[in-house]
């Protein structure tokens, strides 16, 4: 099984995440196809955090003592590492949230209370798209709601491209921002992140790129993008980069930063406090409420330095391997078809599908029996689905991890799944 | 899980009913109709109840319904429908409670087929907690729908 | 060293914790007492991360496969924990957040919104107190300063109570929300939460109570108090808990909850979505947008459980006994003033002083090259400090983890610094 | 921290300064007056600087100050205006970078006593991340106040 592009050593590199050695009811052994839900976790991030809560737990900043000096560094540490691995400008610009709905939600929310130049009312056009996920529709429809504004969509192409065609009537200079996902987390398609962008920045309107999948496979580095094309705000999640759950990134060019009003208010995004008025710390303390996520920072700091020993470019050629190949077995599957693009280079390592004749629902459960994990229904991404004319479909998701092997048990067990229904006859 | 709590949750009896579901499609009359939805999967079922007899003593005169989902959410359905056609509605809660206890079991409630008589075929759902959803949505639905209408009635 | 009150065989509890065995520069044993700012984790609740980690990790809710099961299960089991642990009167009315910072905010920032009996504005009051912590501030003056209420205040007396004087002017028919914090983390004070919240309920307005230092120290049960002594919102933080970092806890009564507007949009918290409009999901998940902390909500559990197999009684009787003899031993030193009550039976355990003629940061300093960690600044309690006139405080907060023989150590450091800034002769 | 770790962070010097602050009070004239606080520990300091001279080429003809903080701050204050007053701005600004580069070199930069004077006796404090603020708080103020200065010079 030597296909071109897999990450060399990969059994080795299994090797780094335990729940890999798993085994499940009737001792099948673990095929994890759910990665783009969330990604399993290596020793190291595991290990980083255990030594974080048993030899170096404090809180941060408030604490003055060698425990707290210890937390403090660590947590910091850890934003010097996310900024180093999107390559963000200043690692000042890096703000820790709890996931990437968060992140994304901050975004909306303090607009929603924004002054001046960035403020939002009657007449001005926020602009997502159709294959969004639920974590960036429902925010701007709550603003948009809240301001008066109006939401406008991009809609897709029947091979699951953005349908760029009415991009002049969507951008134009009522449009105050463009918000739209870099990789989609059900059609797997890789958006033209820059080319939208350059549009949105000539009329002036924000961009905000959710690299929630992005972030997982993509090499970024947004210093080395012209500034024409480089979005204004990013968002990702650290449980798909081989990071814990309550940890999340929003980074954002300090000009917005800077300008956009408080988020949450409390402890650590204060200058000071008097019962008359509060002032606020610079960024990115400033959305920083709270005692953050210390040591989940400082796994995700752990995953990123994972991610990079790996070298980003290499994990982006096994996804593309695997998606490759994936597509291919996948082919073979009577009745089955794949929503989205059907050419590996220009997708991520979502693929979503139906069966006819069998439901999502009842495909996951059988696969299940086999130890085949895969997501079924509709993928927080209703509007795409609706697209489609779909209620739901079934959802494999590879990762770094992800072997040939694994997808062909996965096509062995839709084989059976056909079967079990009785679909062979078909 | 294993081929055989597979098998335990795919009886032949509900992919019968799946394959082919009873009292499915919209009629009238009716005195309301609901929709609901399932928000983890998608599942949808939109649900009309037509009822006949005095206020606080009404039978279950038709259910119909329109819907999407699972072998799971369609058997289901399509079995709740035999089972409250007909009934007093007082009769009919009874058995959405008994069908509930069977399914909130976690595979330790024994089926009483006198009771559900197909709905027996549900206790292997039990054990799976996701799909326990699946198996309710329909059942939720005509509670929802039959409470409307008597109190409506009531007033 | 024997004192009532104190945990039977706290020795071996220590054992529990990893991070009591440190040694410090200088080969100094750890002597922490800092846990009003965070406590320490025990080992089983390290163990109970790292085995979800290693042998559990999935997403929630959304994943139908068997580790999704199993996360989904020991998510939701960690909700169940939770709400026993404070007597929640229903399991759906805990919300998870990340802190109680962003728990106070959930409930200022929806109010914003709310539409209807909720809403505030104009000559609408809100009741804050000066002895809270910046996050249960700062929400509220965003709040009032965003919708034109007013923001009012309980002032303190001379030994660090609630002034109640003037309740009949602050809660009056224009009160919209009442809000204080059960236990101080500077003053130390245990509030009269009940009388308040009756006195606040007569008049319809919503009572939200800050428990952070509260729900570490003291047994709750909120299903045994009257309803009207009931707060209708209570947030409480995971890591003040032996529990981890980025998890905090928001109770709301189901009334209230179902009445909010939602917060942050995204995955989970909806019903449908569909490009026109979104209709919402029921509590707890129509509060919870994205993946939430799992890791942490689970470790959160296992915190709660350890509390809870100790006897909250227990952790109380303890801290007492500790407060009354770290109480002695304070009033030993020369020139040292406490900040708020003397009498450890109506106070929760951080002690906050001063000494004439040494400035905190440098008490601070100086206790930490004997290993002994406290806080030095304005533990996030400006108005409290100014309300002393005082700039900042030295703070030592003892938790279930602390020996008398620790106070003493605290207690000779302290001589060590009078004399390490020469005021021996003073 | 060790015993020795703390006599190098409170130097004899240090201690001096923060018991007999030198040109401590606030003092006219001045052109520009600038507050900062440390908000992790509440530190504050206000500070007035008067500059004589030709635009481009002023003179830092005083500085006072009022302040409320650790020995460190104090101490830090004190030194400063030493070092900064009757100085070409131009030369007390390379005199600041010095200071800064020894704060921030994490106990590992040389300090040298013919530029820093008194300010050598910082060189401990660098050791100690959370307490470097402190010791920049009034060279910060300083650099903001005369920085105002200078810009209202040019306009
Ligand atoms: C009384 C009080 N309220 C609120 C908080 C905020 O908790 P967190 O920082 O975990 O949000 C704290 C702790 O810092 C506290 O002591
Ligand atoms: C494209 C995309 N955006 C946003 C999210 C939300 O991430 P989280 O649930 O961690 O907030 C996800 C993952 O669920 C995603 O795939």
């Amino acid at each position: 099984m030597s296909i071109a592009g897999l990450l060399p050593q990969l059994e080795v590199v299994r090797k780094d995440f335990p729940i890999l050695e798993r085994t499940l009811a009737g001792g099948m052994p673990l095929v994890y196809l759910d990665s783009a839900n969330t990604s399993q976790k290596p020793q190291c991030v595991i290990d980083t955090m255990v030594d974080h809560l048993e030899r170096h737990n404090a809180n941060v900043a408030r604490a003055m003592h060698q425990l707290g000096a210890e937390s403090s560094e660590a947590f910091e540490a850890a934003r010097d590492k996310v900024a180093s691995f999107i390559g963000a400008p200043s690692r000042d610009e890096v703000i820790f949230t709890k996931n990437a709905s968060e992140a994304l939600n901050l975004v909306a929310n303090t607009l929603a209370w924004a002054r001046g130049d960035l403020a939002l009312g009657e007449g001005d056009v926020v602009v997502t798209t159709e294959m969004e996920h639920h974590s960036n529709i429902v925010p701007w429809q709550l603003l948009t709601q809240r301001t008066g504004a109006t939401l406008r969509w991009f809609g897709l192409t029947e091979d699951g491209h953005l349908d760029l065609s009415d991009i002049d009537e969507l951008i134009t200079e009522r449009t105050k921002l463009v918000t739209l996902t870099w990789v989609s987390n059900m059609l797997g398609t890789i958006n033209p992140v820059a080319a939208i962008t350059r549009r949105a920045h000539e009329v002036g309107a924000l961009v905000v790129v959710d690299a929630s999948q992005a972030a997982p496979q993509l090499p970024i580095d947004l210093a080395a993008m012209p500034v024409e094309e480089r979005p204004d705000l990013l968002a990702f999640t650290g449980h798909k980069v081989v990071g814990p759950t309550g940890i999340g990134v929003l980074w954002g060019s300090r000009a917005v930063l800077d300008e956009l009003p408080p988020f949450l208010g409390g402890g650590e995004m204060i200058a000071t406090v008097a019962m008359e008025r509060s002032t606020y710390a610079g960024i990115p303390h400033k959305f920083e409420a709270g005692t953050p996520p210390i040591v989940e920072a400082v796994g995700l700091g752990a995953a990123v330095d994972y991610l990079s020993d790996l070298g980003m470019q290499h994990v982006h050629a096994h996804e593309q391997a695997i998606t490759a190949y994936a597509l291919e077995g996948l082919a073979t599957v009577p009745g089955l078809t794949v929503l989205g693009p059907l050419d590996a280079a220009q997708r991520g390592g979502a693929i979503s599908f139906e069966i006819e004749g069998v439901h999502p629902h009842d495909v996951a459960q059988v696969l299940d029996s086999r130890g085949v994990a895969v997501r079924a229904g509709h993928h927080c991404a209703k509007p795409a689905h609706a697209r489609f004319g779909v209620q739901s479909s079934t959802r494999m998701s590879s990762y770094l991890y992800t072997t040939p092997g694994e997808i062909d048990a996965l096509v062995e067990a839709l084989e059976y799944t056909r079967s079990y229904f009785r679909l062979g006859d078909s | 899980m294993t081929a055989q709590d597979l098998d335990a949750l795919y009886q032949e009896i509900i992919l019968d009913h799946y394959k082919n579901p009873h009292h499915k499609g919209l009629r009238e009359p009716h005195e309301a109709e609901v929709h609901h939805v399932n928000p983890t999967c998608g599942d949808e079922i939109t649900l009309r109840v037509h009822l006949t007899g005095e206020p606080g003593a009404e039978t279950v005169a038709d259910v119909s319904y329109d819907s999407l989902g699972c072998s799971i959410s369609q058997a289901s359905a399509s079995v709740m429908t035999d089972l409250v056609i007909g009934r007093p509605v007082a009769e009919a809660l009874e058995v959405h409670e008994t069908f509930l206890t069977l399914m909130q079991g976690k595979g330790q409630v024994e089926p009483d087929e006198d009771v559900l008589e197909d709905g027996i075929a549900f206790a292997g759902v039990a054990k799976f907690p996701a799909r326990v959803k699946c198996a309710l949505l329909s059942w939720m639905a005509w509670k929802d729908a039959t409470a409307r209408v008597m109190e409506e009635n009531s007033k």
